[in-house]
């Protein structure tokens, strides 16, 4: 080896072969976590997640028994503090962050910050759009434009998904005029009619409410209406049902869509928040935008 | 004590690039090899290769914009080259047209600036220059490497199956709709998808690098400045990129299954596409620029033969940048966000303005007091000052919000990003291919050819772009295939500068290859460097170094130091004995 | 200068072994000083490759949180399409796995291999039993039924007009995540087949298991914050 | 949408009083960036905010190349000239160059973040114009429901919408796109704002004063271009047109013009230079869709091989849901117009294309509908 200076061929005194970057940790022995801390843990994850299984079913209970509403925020803090907890435990002994190099915990660290980083500012922009300018702040039509959905050619074609022309309706307003003509043909059918007429819309319809409100007949519970709820969908219902008329609550079959049964044994009536653009005119509201639209 | 010596006892190591096993045997060697040099020029022809793919794209979009066309009759220029299959419809031409910027836009993006100096310079270098053997994970290295091929691949054939035309930031719900009835849109977002992966893996590889294989004596500020540009790059492409990773994945299912979360037709939201893309897209440009900026510090310093002045400033800047640019990324859509969002996201680009100025100032003071020689890697670092600078500038403007919403999405922001890039990055690649030429092909290359090249790559660079600042103020959209009269002059003067650094690149292109071919053997260090790379012979040898490398001095004490393998009346130290 | 004369032990001692591929006679590669700098160095790798799992899967959270903002309503009607008790019993599952695993390691360390074996077999069990879960009583019920993502969506009894958008938060979610249940489980399986066949794992040679266990405790951390997000906030 | 809290931004931006950063005069390098002065307020404001960001980054500029030409001159390698020891840090001097210019940076983001506000907020009364953006062409609605139909020819382009706007009035634009994003940029007025499906954005000007330069021979008015600045396919660089701004009075006249002739030919023909011109010819010249010429009452031949004779349902059909039928040899590209065209609109569109087909029967006289579209600039009577 040439050296321009050669009195600089000195082995450097604290060169340790079996630890090059002076760690001084040496072949430090890997540490071993002790079975019962183990167990400590997956007993103490498992009733976390009793708990939050708990907590939110309690929830729900309280609503049930004593009509007391409990702000949504609540909801999501305790089971996000819950989660929290289980991620660390999960991280500091199963993961063995607790006994690892610091490096380790660092670069989590950071990835966490750069999630928050991503959600915060995201959150920022969509949770706060245009609230300077009235001119900006409303949204032409709830549930989408139905306007790429107008993908009626039969040619060759990338999307996997139903070619289906909505007319520019919303998706859930399309299925739902989808079911209410065939409720309606089904009624005229069964009354020996080719055409439905109003009469057999109307059942349609009812026999639609009937099916959309089965969660609530299901629970033996009349349904709930507080003010929460902007548009009366219960005046919608039949007669008998509006009416809070106990013998008219006769145990009905779960919704039979498409042959397999609902999937959701534990439906129930949606406590929070309001409900708009079920019959809201979504299609109008959209060819309409000239009027200034602020009802929201 | 001179550079002849250098052969010893272990010449039984040939240099990396030495063929062994026959030609058949060579090749194979090259496609299953896991040393990080090979790989590191393998990557290097690679990019090289897109370079030359995207850049024909941008000489064809300026040709086309020679002239404003305007109505059917005329036919376009890209028509009359690219034979339309409707003369007579103008939206064929500007079809063509829409396909040419996004192939541009793409391939440039994805496939040659991403990847250009981390994955071939710094593939070959950062081992290297911490006195490593290879890489941490030399497989992983050689598997992102096909990775890479594979999603270069892909982009490729979408653009023989006739091209893409969302532009490369496939906003959506024109990508979802657009060419609804083929795959070359899927197929080239899976590509950039793809080439994620070979970008995340090449990241990780870099950081356990230099987390774990630094020499012996290497402690963190004694690592050259490239390292660290480097690292802070490898840090922002693990955790950028897996975004873009979701982000385009969402896209395909967008495409494919229409799940409507960025599609308003089914009640989603356009502009969270774009936060998304973003968020990965903007750190990325500095992905693309970091490891410039690093081999403008190792240029600087050895060719003025100089302490960097400011070395933790710089390192610590690099950092800065990296951390700055996940906070940022709005300001790419002033004109889409909500008001609050935008004022935070201004106030924040700001910040990162300021590691940018610091780097820029200590790169000026460098140069103060040195020994500054006047060659081609020097040349383009001078350059690549002079042209970041106004590109950095000309962020501010952009920046603050009033002005933005002029110069948004016009040839302002063309000519900006263009500055930053290719004033930038490309620059500083081209500085950093001539600075280490010498070591990864062990031959030099004609001095005066690369100064030549140089400077038409400089007038031709200024002439494309600077026209087209003024044309963004004065009102010129950007990806426009035809434009009103009053453009034309600034429009024509840009594409005759775009032929001026076509003869740039010619000139390199054939001085690279007479240097293989006939150029003459390179010393172990030309320049005279201090950082590890220069201690083994050119080409490296097969494991990089005939000896455990021991750290002694920092990599630019250039007062205390003979440079390794160079004769001191060459090289004298300064007169004034050393203080340290 | 820069360098020692200190002989290069690879070089010297293995004379004509010089690919870089020769670590398996030695037990690490070439450019590792030691087993333990290569396995700190494997982990540090594994721990960078987990950060960008938890960013992947950052944007879903990300379009989960941003349309929850926007679209309450259609969330909590979602939501109340889920069954708490199968996403308990899910949860429960991982968790069960996550330890097991967490002991398969502790048993490698150890050099019990019949132990270790055990664990990853009752772990491989719990991921078959947490995706049959998933796909027979959570996916094919509600696909049939019409709650699908998107365009797919044909339940008309929907309380809100964006909940196709939730249906798409969901399937993409869970399915992603079911995607990673699978590779997870492939590593264990990879990991069981060289415990099986050559007693492959002992306590100085454990880094496979290792980090196939990082890469199963990820999925079960973002199972621990997709369950309540889904099924019980509303 | 709106989050339980939201910052004052309005009462921020006026926290300090706004001044003028620079006088306003193009000359020098003003003009050579913007050829021309900020057409509005707010515009004048930016172009004031641009040059003391010009002069600001023209200051460091020069000082580091001039230094570093300088520096590269004199410290040039030698033979024979030893390098020299210099200081390798220097902490004072680093924090300078960085509080400096970061404090120079504080008070541009913050005369932006006022010129922003100023932009964004439209004034209360101001006169609010409906603009759909749609491939590939803008619809601008009066808020009594006029559409546009004039066209100029202007910079070199035919068939230019011309969309007029009294003088010195304040103005609020409310955008929404009909299918993918656009931008609404008007260069004299340094503003633009993208236009998104599904949501409104907007902003506000107050539009110039006229001066003696603007007496035209054919009337007194400013021409303002508007360019889609958001790539949105095929034709996005020719989706532009000009706002022209006149006394009011000429507004008040134009606007008058702009309604019903009484005429369905006229009417249909107004429709189509507004609406259809963008992607359908009427001298038989095939575009993104067929060409009107002959196309009434001729037998359409589909992609799926059936065809049909063009009658009145079929264009109807056509304009309401153009993906049904796809003419062989098209894509399917035309988006719905439901919402967007009216039924009186459809008929006097069904009568322009019967007036330019050979297969209908013409009137005795025939009004010569036959010409080049380039000549309908005198459809209006200009101003």
């Amino acid at each position: 080896m040439s050296h321009s200076i050669d009195d600089v061929h000195i082995p450097n005194p604290d060169f340790d072969p079996t630890d090059p970057h002076a760690t001084g940790q040496g072949h430090h022995g890997h540490h071993i976590i002790s079975a019962p801390t183990l167990m400590i843990v997956l007993l103490l994850l498992l009733f976390f997640t009793a708990l939050t299984v708990g907590l939110s079913r309690g929830e729900v209970w309280v609503q049930d028994t004593f009509d007391i509403i409990l702000p949504n925020w609540l909801n999501i803090i305790i089971a996000m503090s819950i989660s929290v907890i289980k991620a660390t435990l999960v991280g500091a002994y199963f993961m063995g962050l607790r006994f690892d190099k610091a490096l380790n915990s660092i670069i989590m660290l950071v990835c966490l910050a750069a999630v928050v980083c991503f959600l915060f500012f995201t959150a920022i922009d969509l949770g706060n759009r245009d609230s300077v300018s009235a001119v900006r702040a409303t949204v032409p039509t709830p549930g989408g434009t139905g306007e790429g959905l107008d993908k009626t050619a039969d040619r060759f074609s990338t999307a996997l998904s139903p070619r289906i022309s909505t007319n520019r309706m919303p998706i859930t307003e399309f299925r739902r005029t989808e079911r209410l003509n065939e409720l309606a043909l089904k009624q005229a059918e069964d009354h020996g009619r080719i055409e439905p007429n109003d009469e057999d819309k109307a059942a349609g319809e009812a026999e639609f409410w009937r099916i959309y409100y089965q969660g609530y007949v299901d629970k033996g519970k009349h349904p709930h209406r507080h003010e929460h709820d902007e548009h009366n969908y219960f005046t919608k219902l039949p007669d008998h049902f509006a009416h809070h008329d106990d013998d008219a609550l006769e145990p009905v079959s779960r919704p039979d869509v498409a042959g397999v049964a609902d999937s959701s044994p534990n439906f129930s009536f949606r406590r929070t928040g309001k409900t708009p653009g079920l019959f809201s005119e979504g299609s109008e509201h959209a060819s309409d935008h000239a009027a200034p639209a602020s009802d929201h | 004590m001179t550079t002849a010596e250098t052969t010893h006892d272990h010449h039984d190591e040939g240099s990396y690039l030495t063929p062994k096993y026959g030609v058949m045997g060579t090749i194979w060697d090259w496609m299953t090899t896991v040393d990080h040099k090979k790989i590191g020029v393998m990557y290097l022809f690679a990019v090289l290769f897109m370079f030359f793919l995207g850049g024909v794209a941008a000489l064809a979009v300026r040709l086309e914009l020679l002239e404003p066309v305007r109505v059917a009759a005329d036919g376009t220029i890209t028509g009359q080259l690219f034979g339309p299959a409707n003369p007579e419809s103008i939206a064929t031409g500007n079809n063509i047209f829409n396909r040419l910027f996004t192939l541009h836009g793409a391939i440039m993006v994805f496939m040659f600036i991403i990847p250009s100096v981390p994955a071939a310079l710094g593939n070959f270098f950062l081992p290297l220059m911490l006195g490593a053997k290879d890489v941490a994970f030399p497989r992983l290295n050689l598997f992102s490497w096909y990775i890479y091929v594979v999603g270069s691949l892909f982009g490729v054939f979408s653009i023989i199956l006739g091209g893409v035309d969302t532009g490369w930031t496939f906003y959506t719900p024109y990508s979802t709709t657009t060419d609804a009835d083929h795959w070359r849109v899927l197929l080239m977002v899976l590509a950039a998808f793809v080439l994620g992966f070979s970008s995340i893996l090449t990241g990780l590889n870099f950081i356990v690098t230099t987390h774990k294989l630094r020499a012996p004596g290497m402690g963190w500020f004694d690592m050259p400045l490239f390292i660290w540009a480097i690292y802070a790059t490898s840090i922002i492409q693990v955790l950028a990129t897996p975004v873009i990773g979701i982000t385009l994945l969402l896209l395909i299912f967008e495409r494919l299954f229409k799940v409507g979360i960025f599609d308003p037709a089914l009640g989603g939201d356009p502009v969270l596409y774009q936060h998304f893309f973003w968020f990965y897209s903007h750190p990325v440009v500095y992905v693309m620029i970091l490891p410039g900026m690093g081999i403008i510090s190792e240029i600087l310093s050895v060719h003025a033969r100089k302490h960097i002045f400011g070395y933790r400033a710089i390192a610590f800047s690099s950092l800065g940048i990296a951390a700055v640019s996940f906070i940022v990324w709005g300001h790419h859509m002033f004109t889409a966000m909500g008001e609050l969002a935008s004022t935070i996201f201004s106030a924040l680009t700001f910040l990162v303005a300021i590691p940018t100025a610091i780097k820029m100032f200590n790169w000026i003071a460098t140069l103060y007091k040195g020994s500054i020689a006047i060659n081609t890697p020097m040349l383009y670092a001078l350059s690549f000052l002079f042209l970041f600078s106004i590109g950095g500038l000309t962020g501010l403007p952009l920046g603050a919000l009033a002005t933005d919403l002029h110069l948004h999405d016009s040839y302002f922001v063309v000519a900006h990003f263009h500055y930053t890039m290719m004033g930038g990055t490309v620059i500083a690649f081209l500085g950093g291919i001539h600075h280490w030429w010498p070591k990864m092909f062990g031959r030099m290359y004609n001095e005066r050819a690369g100064m030549i090249g140089c400077v038409l790559v400089f007038i031709g660079f200024n002439l494309t772009f600077m026209t087209q600042f003024f044309l963004g103020t004065q009102g010129m959209p950007r990806r426009y295939a035809s434009y009103i009269d009053e453009f034309q002059t600034l429009h024509v003067l840009s594409t005759y500068g775009s032929w001026i650094l076509l003869a740039g690149f010619l000139v390199h292109l054939f001085n690279f290859i007479h240097s293989l071919v006939a150029g003459p053997k390179a010393p172990p260090n030309p320049w005279g460097g201090l950082t590890l790379e220069w201690e083994t012979e050119s080409p490296p040898i097969e494991h990089n170094f005939h000896h455990e490398v021991l750290v002694q001095h920092g990599p630019y004490d250039f007062d205390t130091v003979v440079p390794p393998h160079c004769d001191e009346r060459e090289f004298p130290l300064p007169e004034t004995p050393a203080s340290h | 200068m820069a360098t020692i004369d200190a002989p290069n032990p690879d070089i010297q001692a293995t004379g004509a072994q010089t690919h870089p591929l020769y670590w398996k006679n030695r037990g690490f590669a070439h450019h590792f000083r030691n087993a333990d700098e290569q396995f700190d160095a494997c982990k540090l790798g594994m721990w960078l490759f987990l950060s960008t799992e938890i960013l992947l899967f950052a944007g879903i959270f990300c379009a989960y949180a941003i349309f929850r903002m926007l679209y309450p309503e259609a969330w909590a009607a979602g939501s109340h399409h889920l069954d708490w008790r199968f996403g308990g019993l899910n949860t429960v599952i991982l968790l069960l796995s996550s330890w097991t695993v967490a002991s398969g390691v502790r048993a490698a360390q150890l050099g019990n291999n019949a132990a270790l074996i055990r664990n990853l077999v009752i772990t491989l069990i719990c991921a078959g039993l947490f995706v049959f879960i998933k796909l027979y009583f959570e996916y094919i019920p509600k696909l049939s039924a019409g709650k699908a993502p998107g365009t797919f969506f044909s339940y008309p009894y929907a309380h809100d007009p964006h909940e196709p958008l939730w249906w798409s938060i969901y399937y993409i979610g869970t399915g992603i995540h079911a995607l990673h249940v699978l590779i997870g489980a492939g590593l264990l399986i990879w990991v069981l087949v060289r415990a099986i066949r050559y007693e492959a794992y002992g306590p100085t040679e454990y880094t496979m298991v290792e980090n196939s266990a990082l890469y199963w405790h990820l999925v079960d951390l973002i199972w621990i914050f997709l369950f309540p997000l889904l099924y019980l906030i509303h | 949408m709106t989050m339980p809290f939201s910052l004052p931004l309005t009462t921020l931006a006026n926290a300090v009083p706004p001044v003028r950063v620079l006088p306003n005069n193009a000359d020098g390098f003003q003009e050579i960036f913007f050829r021309t002065n900020g057409q509005t307020d707010s515009a004048v404001w930016t172009d004031g905010l641009f040059m003391l960001t010009f002069w600001f980054s023209t200051f460091f500029f020069v000082l580091l190349m001039g230094l570093l030409v300088y520096w590269c001159i004199i410290y040039r390698r030698r033979p024979g000239v030893p390098q020299k020891i210099s200081p390798s840090h220097n902490t004072p001097l680093e924090i300078l160059w960085t509080v400096v210019p970061s404090s120079g940076m504080l008070v541009i983001f913050f005369l932006g973040f006022q010129g922003y506000m100023d932009k964004l907020v439209p004034a209360s009364g101001a006169l609010q114009l409906e603009v759909t953006g749609f491939k590939w062409d803008w619809k601008v609605s009066y808020p009594d429901g006029t559409q546009t139909g004039q066209t100029v020819t202007l910079g070199g382009r035919n068939d230019i919408k011309v969309h007029a706007l009294p003088e010195d009035t304040e103005v609020s634009l409310r955008l929404l796109s009909n299918d993918v994003i656009h931008a609404f940029w008007i260069p004299d007025f340094r503003m633009k704002m993208d236009v998104f499906p599904n949501r409104y954005t907007g902003y506000g000007f107050r539009t110039p004063v006229l001066g003696p330069e603007d007496d035209h021979p054919e009337g007194r008015y400013r021409d303002h271009w508007v360019f889609c600045a958001e790539y949105c396919g095929d034709l996005h660089s020719e989706m532009a047109a000009v706002l022209r701004v006149m006394p009011r009075a000429d507004y008040e006249q134009w606007l008058k013009d702009q309604g019903s002739s009484g005429d369905p030919v006229i009417d249909g023909k107004r429709v189509y230079s507004s609406m259809c011109a963008t992607c359908h010819t009427v001298n038989g010249a095939k575009n993104i869709g067929p060409s009107w010429m002959n196309l009434y009452g001729s037998t359409r031949e589909f992609e799926d091989g059936t065809s049909q004779i063009a009658d009145d349902n079929y264009i109807r059909e056509s304009i309401l849901n153009p993906n049904a039928k796809i003419v062989k040899g098209f894509q399917p590209q035309m988006t719905s117009y439901q919402g967007v065209i009216n039924d009186t609109d459809i008929a006097n569109v069904i009568a322009y294309m019967k007036s330019i087909s050979e297969h209908v029967e013409q009137p005795a006289e025939g009004e010569g509908e036959g010409e080049a579209p380039a000549s309908e600039t005198d459809a209006e009577g200009e101003g």
